[in-house]
């Protein structure tokens, strides 16, 4: 049986090699890590992503949302290009996790005055002399399970340009392609000077 | 809970996955959702971020100073005041539960009337049917008019209540519930004004006492104060006297309380005031401690024999004098008497003469609440029994023209039904109930007219019994009211318009501006402030008038030596024929039965048998072997006025010839939880009718009743593996290393 | 100053098993901050109950037996056995927390962190929550509503910590020493619970386990190293 | 020498005084290898049974088929209705379908074990039953592989074990024994199947030269075209003895692994070190028992007598009794250690066993398992006599699928805290997907009965080649040449 002796050696050869690698990676000082207790993977090494480098990320595919049809076709080129910043009507941003959608009110505020006779800031009028909040269509809808905050990303000084795209040049509002994948968060997280905190679960997910 | 939540909520709240919608590239059409802005927005509100608005808890009538979180205009998280002296910030599990009142699935939404009783067929009525039939039957009964309040009610309502009475001549409203009632509000009023001349609730700072005997006080979980007893009982374990605090607990059953004494007298039912006589005829016989103790002992101490206490009580005399020699020696000694021992024989004599030891005590950190800071503020008293008696027997003559039942008083669920209560509101022309619950006294009203709950209504609250400083609590509406829900001083304001004899005793437009009025009688407090509308500002702001800061001393007025005689204990129904004793106990979740339409409170271990959606009957470990039963068999528990039937807890810390059982349960009414998921007796159909010798409150704790087996048997909804609680594993090593 | 993003904090809880007095303010408290549904009769009488903290209680000594009361939540191990044992990593540890973190979108229901954890705190959701019509206004919108086939547990109030540490941040300082309270200690009415970052000597936990020789870890023996110290109660101190 | 000459076996002469062709003839009685047929005979012995469609082929897939569906609309059901509708609870949160993905994946190791070990240890009597044994197998891995999907709590996430590349740069958690399961499950089945699928090549073959209809097609697909070349007998043998080596290691891992499901947590009754060894040690003592009866299910049903003799069934059942030995050792060893150690809460586990809540179970087991088979697997008249084996057998599977249940159930209930110990009754669904899963391997063999040879017909073939009487003074003895 010439067979059953070639594959024979094959195999004591395998085990051999096995028990050679095996020792030299235990006796190379790696015995402590090896018998610590399994860590989760943010803490495999600090400053690197969940799994350094082990699985092979696929880049994100940004898929384009629906824009959905809003009660009023709010320009915000039109406010953006005459100098009112982004804080004014989105006050919330600075000091809340939402950052909040104008009331009727601070609209109102300007435009009892200004632009009396365009037909969009007579739609808006409407509500005002009705006194009912105008039904905006949410576009950025996040899971529930993702507890985004505002806060935190102002105060680390990053503008609403980094993650909203230039909302100032657009006629209608489109959300950020990849705004609902969680890849695109990570690419920024990962690539603070310190990430180990960033990206842990507990940052969104709680 | 079963599984009843929609395939569209669990869109609304489930976890799509993100990766599947960027993989897949197409997004089938989902609904729209539209995010209202506000028209005028409040000025203090910050889009997701709480705003926190302080007001009054009304969980129990303690008082306690609560603040709201809110969201959106949405009430989210209940928690204690923190500047508040009663509370310190903390909060009992019921005041914690306050939003499932507000948001309760099963909530009237409006005024309601019931053409025929007890038919629950309720038609919806505008508020103006609702004030014209409200109206017309006021007019009517006149004189013969009866007001029933809880004893949570707000202060301006109860004086509104009092001013419509007394216009039309009326006898003054009826404050009296089951809570008020278990925990002798009225004996302990009544006994201080034996002793102290002033018909107050006393109040015992255990903060700074070294050794407190609490004669069946069920101060941690329902009694005058709850939260407030919960923290200064942290102190008092905290070394207040460079020593940690001993606590002596007198109970047949354990509670919350004797589980944390340090020395539990597991005595007979109704032997506690005769115990506490032994213990003061001790203290003067044994002549230690300090002289002043030992004469004021002579000179107060009755004439018993503590040995035949001893042996009728079943406490070992050398117990009872090494208890005595312990508190005449105490830097600051307390005696509490608890709600039990008013439940039978003579409950004013009874609480007197456990208030005697802290007279010989010296009466330092007893306290006797001061009643309103300022003349226009009304307190509820607590009626005694003997004039609800009296009420039922007018109602059943006929002579009571309308009833008006306001709050969780529920008197047809908190009456024995010995006392005929429902049949006797047959021969009551009009009942109204205002409760924004439908309850069981609800399903015999012909009209419901709907009261905001206290988190969306405004009122005051004078803290009863205050520790030290008169204060004054606030309450106001922290969201936008739910439903067509209004508020009853508007309309009972809105009523006495059209009645000639009230119109001028309640001229006020609304009961806003009634309130308004009151609490400008207040002097200037702890917050200062000095117009009218910035001190109101502030009230509101705060949640509470103190007229200066700080705890204030507790200290006993004077009282002159008279003799107390408490009669010999005894019960109802034949030793015979009824051999064991019922010792009833208000559990610490569901207190008087409030607690059972909450799911938060109905659904959470009650901390003893650690049952949920269940109340059952305590039975002590031989006497269940005894009967042949364990747990979840339904026994038949018969008194010599009812019976009920409850499931079988096994409890090994209950006397062997007592059964203790939970009131809280066995609703008809109250909404899906309390009526329909949970299930359990109420022991009041075992009560019976008469009253204590005082005439001050119920004769509920000296009953004797019989157990007989059903054979049948029901899955206990418990926490706990009560072989692993009971069996012998817990063995000493496990239990000093842990425990 | 540290960088205010790299403080890490050992976040530990005390509770004084003299002091607490089985109320269960803080399982009512933890149901209204955590939306933490409510399971009905039957699920109870199948010994689904589903509270994050709940209070046990066990018989001491021969009849009349004495109850003692032992609150029992997530120790937030350093060494959690829930953690290697979960495939899909929704059992996770938090290094800057010192927090065992339930990632609930990531959790697919295996139930293997249950059978590893020696206290058993970690719940199933057997069934969807119910939270009829207006119940739902009172969930909080800081906290995930859970759905059913995810396993979830105590989180020390983690919406709390990071509300506390962006707000913090935003001000350019580290987290003050008593700054984070969790809805059951801020409602103990004995203050039996106290909660704190044990590395900051100022923090209330930090005086409290200084050296205390009340002090011990349940099951500290199976060496998963627990971040909640109880303080010894009952008779080992009673001179009476 | 007609057959009527042979007297009754206890009036026949002993060897000695016998002639030789009585002898001859005893043998050939006895020993399937010396008992040669003709090609021709043994081929139409195998194949006619495959076309026969009996009358009682229909009703049988109509309720094994019944059953099965059951099974997937629990399933389903239980996907919409979640986890609810099981026994489990807060403490005992693994059950039966845990305890049968173990029992099952460790009937189906066994098989193909079996048919290996026994391959290279060239053990005649492993012949006729080798496929049986493999078949088994392969429907035992896919009920047991669908178990781990049916008890996750969001089933439609199971794509998440696996190491699929993601965006999120989340990647499945490999210090999980979970995973380790998954990997051992997938690789079992994957050779398990090959190795089912090579020594099916030569029979599908055979079927193709000699049946006709779609039977054809489908056995012509098969045989990939197999002709007998001796090139081809080469390959085929080579191939058989890398998957027979390759099997030999794998399954002692693959059951261990499943062991570490519960040997590596810090359960009381369920970390101790001799889970690896007891759960292998299972694993053969169910599937022996499981051939057993698919032996004597096949010898009865399709008469295959000629085949399956006494010879066989004594060699399993010597097999079942040796195996049932090392069961009763390492049942020992994971009971004794325990017992003598008094660890409290481990102490707890065996008092829950042997006298609390899961005594009728245990007992039951004990005897299924231990007791019977050591007192009746002896004597060589019940080893060959079918009733008795196929008794043994099935009560055997009860054991053991007991045993998996007890250490599921029973040690997950009690825990170090006594506050949180739990109990378990099973509810329907989980009986329901139990029965089912049994139904979907009984259903595989009914049907595939009637697709493929079930007997290795050109092992028995060579064996009968190679297996000559010779006569050595005045005895016969059966000789194989090498």
């Amino acid at each position: 049986m010439r067979i059953a002796s070639r594959v024979r050696f094959l195999v004591c050869g395998a085990v051999l090699l096995a028990l050679l690698w095996g020792g030299s990676y235990l006796s190379a000082g790696a015995l402590p890590s090896a018998l610590s207790w399994p860590r989760a993977p943010s803490t495999a090494a600090a400053g690197a992503s969940p799994n350094p480098g082990f699985p092979p990320t696929v880049p994100f595919v940004p898929t384009r949302p629906p824009v959905p049809p809003q009660p009023v076709p709010f320009p915000h080129v039109a406010m953006v290009s005459r100098g009112v910043p982004c804080l004014f009507c989105h006050s919330g941003a600075t000091r809340s996790p939402t950052a909040g959608i104008p009331s009727v009110y601070l609209c109102m505020g300007c435009h009892l005055v200004i632009g009396r006779d365009s037909p969009l800031i007579r739609q808006v009028r409407t509500y005002w002399e009705a006194q009912q909040p105008i039904p905006w269509v949410r576009i950025y809808r996040l899971p529930g399970f993702v507890q985004f905050s505002h806060r935190p990303h102002l105060a680390a000084g990053l503008n609403c340009e980094a993650c909203h795209g230039d909302v100032g040049q657009m006629e209608v509002t489109v959300p950020y392609p990849a705004y609902k994948q969680m890849g695109w968060c990570l690419e920024c997280h990962e690539h603070q000077p310190n990430p180990l905190p960033l990206t842990e679960c507990q940052i969104c997910h709680y | 809970m079963g599984r009843r939540i929609g395939r569209r909520d669990l869109l609304k709240i489930g976890a799509a996955s993100a990766v599947a919608a960027a993989l897949s590239g197409c997004e089938f059409p989902r609904p729209w959702v539209h995010l209202e802005p506000y028209v005028r927005p409040p000025e203090e509100q910050v889009a997701g971020v709480g705003t926190w608005y302080a007001s009054t808890c009304r969980q129990c009538p303690a008082g306690c100073g609560i603040i709201v979180r809110v969201l959106n205009g949405r009430a989210v998280k209940i928690e204690g005041n923190p500047q508040h002296p009663l509370n310190e910030g903390k909060l009992c599990p019921r005041g914690q539960a306050g939003l499932q009142d507000l948001y309760n699935p099963d909530r009237l939404q409006g005024p309601v009337r019931q053409a025929e009783r007890g038919s629950r067929r309720y038609q919806a009525i505008t508020w103006e049917q609702a004030i014209d039939d409200l109206r017309a039957g006021l007019s009517r009964a006149g004189s013969s008019l009866v007001v029933w309040a809880d004893h949570t009610i707000s202060g301006h309502l109860l004086d509104l209540f009092e001013r419509l009475t007394a216009a039309l001549g009326a006898p003054p409203p009826v404050v009296f519930d089951l809570y008020t009632a278990l925990s002798g509000y009225a004996a302990l009023s009544a006994a201080d004004a034996l002793l102290f001349g002033q018909a107050r609730l006393p109040a015992y700072g255990m903060e700074e006492a070294d050794v407190v005997l609490s004669f069946g006080a069920g101060f941690l979980s329902t009694w005058l104060s709850t939260t407030h007893y919960g923290v200064a009982f942290g102190s008092f374990r905290q070394r207040p006297l460079d020593r940690r605090g001993y606590l002596v607990q007198f109970e047949p059953r354990s509670g919350l309380e004797a589980a944390k004494a340090d020395f539990w007298v597991r005595l007979r039912p109704g032997s506690e005031a005769p115990v506490a006589q032994a213990i003061a005829r001790l203290i003067a016989d044994g002549g230690v401690g300090p002289a002043d103790r030992v004469s004021r002992a002579r000179a107060w101490a009755p004439a018993v024999d503590p040995e035949a206490i001893s042996s009728a009580s079943g406490v070992p005399i050398d117990d009872l004098r090494r208890l005595a020699g312990t508190f005449a020696t105490a830097a600051r000694p307390l005696a509490i008497p608890g709600g039990a021992l008013t439940g039978h024989g003579d409950a004013v004599a009874q609480a007197a003469a456990v208030q005697v030891l802290n007279v010989i005590a010296g009466g330092a950190g007893v306290g006797i609440a001061p009643g309103p800071p300022a003349e226009g503020l009304v307190a509820p008293v607590a009626a005694p029994y003997g004039r609800v008696q009296r009420l039922v027997e007018r109602m059943r003559a006929g002579q009571v023209g309308a009833l008006l039942v306001w709050g969780a008083a529920n008197p047809a669920y908190a009456l024995p039904p010995a006392l005929g209560f429902v049949d006797a509101l047959k021969q009551v022309p009009l009942v109204v109930s205002f409760r924004p619950i439908v309850d069981e006294t609800a399903l015999w009203a012909d009209l419901v007219l709907p009261d905001r709950t206290y988190l969306e209504a405004w009122g005051y609250g004078v803290v009863e019994p205050s520790f030290g400083v008169p204060v004054v609590n606030s309450q106001q509406p922290v969201v936008q009211p739910l439903y067509n829900t209004r508020a009853t001083g508007d309309v009972l304001l809105e009523v006495a318009k059209g009645i000639p004899a009230a119109a001028a005793a309640l001229p006020w437009p609304d009961e806003l501006s009634f309130l308004r009025e009151r609490i400008a009688a207040l002097p200037p407090g702890v917050f200062g402030g000095v117009g009218e509308e910035v001190e109101w500002a502030r009230f509101l702001q705060h949640g509470f008038w103190q007229p200066r800061p700080g705890p204030g001393a507790l200290q006993a007025p004077e009282a002159r030596p008279q003799p107390v005689v408490v009669p010999a204990p005894s019960f109802q129904g034949a030793a015979g024929d009824y051999p064991f004793f019922l010792y009833i106990h208000m559990p610490v979740l569901l207190s008087d039965g409030r607690g059972a339409d909450k799911p938060w409170l109905v659904g959470s271990p009650d901390p003893m048998t650690t049952l949920m959606w269940q109340t059952c009957a305590e039975i002590e470990t031989n006497t269940a072997i005894r009967l042949g039963v364990t747990y979840g068999d339904v026994v038949r528990i018969m008194s010599p006025y009812g019976q009920v039937e409850a499931p079988v807890y096994v409890l090994n810390s209950v006397r062997p010839d007592t059964i203790a059982m939970a009131t809280g349960l066995g609703h008809s009414a109250l909404g899906r939880f309390a009526s329909q998921e949970a299930e359990g007796p109420n022991p009041m159909a075992l009560v019976g009718p008469a009253a204590d010798a005082s005439g001050t409150s119920m004769a509920w704790a000296n009953i004797r009743v019989r157990v007989e087996r059903t054979g049948r048997r029901v899955a206990l909804a418990k926490f706990e593996d009560t072989r692993g609680s009971y069996g012998g594993f817990v063995n000493q090593a496990f239990a000093d290393q842990y425990l | 100053m540290a960088d205010a993003t790299q403080a890490e904090h050992k976040w530990t809880m005390v509770v004084d098993l003299d002091k607490c007095t089985g109320c269960q303010a803080c399982v009512v408290a933890c149901h209204a901050e955590n939306n933490v549904p409510i399971r009905n009769k039957s699920e109870v009488q199948a010994n689904r109950a589903q509270h994050w903290i709940r209070i046990e209680r066990y018989w001491v000594g021969d009849p009349p037996a004495r109850a003692r009361f032992l609150p029992m939540l997530c120790q937030h191990c350093n060494r959690a056995p829930c953690e290697p044992v979960c495939p899909v990593y929704a059992s996770v540890h938090s290094q800057r927390e010192h927090l065992n973190l339930q990632v609930y979108n990531r959790c697919v229901g295996t139930r293997y962190c249950n059978n590893n954890c020696p206290y058993v705190v970690r719940y199933f959701n057997f069934y969807d929550p119910y939270f009829p019509a207006p119940l739902t206004e009172q969930l909080n919108p800081d906290v995930t509503v859970r759905t059913a086939g995810i396993m979830e547990k105590c989180t020390f109030c983690i919406q709390r910590i990071n509300r506390a540490e962006q707000q913090a941040r935003s001000e350019g300082r580290d987290l003050g020493p008593d700054e984070v309270i969790p809805a059951c200690v801020q409602t103990c009415p004995p203050s039996a619970l106290l909660f704190g970052d044990l590395w900051n000597p100022e923090s209330r936990v930090a005086k409290a386990l200084a050296d205390n020789p009340r002090a011990l870890r349940v099951l500290e023996h199976l060496g998963t190293e627990p971040a909640i110290y109880y303080l010894k109660g009952g008779k080992s101190y009673v001179r009476f | 020498m007609s057959d009527s000459d042979i007297r009754a076996p206890q009036q026949r002469p002993s060897l000695g005084e016998m002639g030789l062709d009585q002898q001859a003839q005893l043998e050939r009685e006895r020993h399937l290898l010396v008992d040669a047929r003709p090609g021709r005979e043994l081929n139409a012995m195998v194949l006619e049974p495959m076309m026969r469609i009996g009358r009682a082929f229909w009703p049988a897939v109509g309720v094994l088929g019944f059953l099965v569906l059951t099974w997937w609309v629990t399933w389903g059901f239980q996907m919409w209705w979640n986890v609810g509708i099981t026994g489990l609870n807060r403490v005992v949160m693994w059950s039966l379908y845990i305890a049968n993905y173990v029992y099952l994946i460790g009937i189906a190791e066994a098989g193909t074990f079996i048919a290996a070990a026994l391959r290279l240890l060239d053990i005649d009597w492993r012949r006729p039953i080798s496929r049986i044994a493999e078949l088994l197998t392969v429907f035992c891995i896919f009920a047991s592989a669908l178990f781990p999907l049916a008890h996750l709590g969001r089933t439609w996430k199971f794509y998440w074990l696996l190491p699929y590349p993601n965006e999120r740069q989340l990647w499945p958690n490999f210090h999980s024994a979970l995973i380790w399961d998954l990997t051992a499950t997938l690789s079992y089945l994957a050779t398990s199947t090959l190795f089912f699928y090579i020594d099916l090549i030569p029979d599908a073959a055979l079927a193709r030269d000699h049946v006709h209809g779609w039977r054809r097609t489908l056995n012509s697909w098969l045989a990939l075209g197999w002709r007998g070349t001796e090139r081809q007998w080469r390959l085929l043998k080579v191939a058989q003895l890398i998957f027979s080596i390759g099997i030999l290691l794998i399954m002692p891992s693959v059951h261990t692994v499943v062991s570490y499901d519960f040997a590596m947590t810090i359960q009381p009754g369920w970390h101790s070190t001799v889970f690896g060894p007891y759960f292998v040690a299972g694993a053969i003592y169910s599937g022996v028992a499981a051939i057993i009866i698919a032996a004597i299910l096949f010898q009865r049903l399709n008469h295959w007598s000629y085949f399956i003799r006494d010879e066989h069934l004594n060699g399993l059942g010597i097999f079942l009794l040796l195996t049932s030995l090392v069961w009763d050792y390492f049942f020992f060893q994971d009971f004794i250690v325990p017992w003598y150690g008094q660890v409290p809460t481990e102490k707890q586990v065996l008092l829950t066993m042997m006298a609390g809540h899961g005594q009728l179970a245990f007992w039951l087991m004990i005897t299924a398992n231990a007791i019977i088979p050591f007192f009746t697997l002896w004597w060589r008249r019940v080893r060959t006599s079918w009733p008795a084996m196929l008794a043994i057998s099935i009560l055997i599977q009860l054991g053991l699928l007991l045993e998996r249940y007890i250490i599921v159930t029973i040690d997950l209930g009690v825990r170090e805290l006594p506050f949180n110990w739990g109990l378990y009754q099973p509810r329907a669904a989980e009986l329901i997907m139990s029965t089912g899963a049994v139904a979907f391997i009984v259903l595989g063999f009914v049907v595939f009965s009637k697709l493929i040879p079930f007997v290795v017909l050109y092992e028995v073939k060579e064996g009968q080649f190679l297996v000559q009487l010779k006569r050595i003074g005045k005895g016969l003895i059966r000789s194989k040449m090498e």
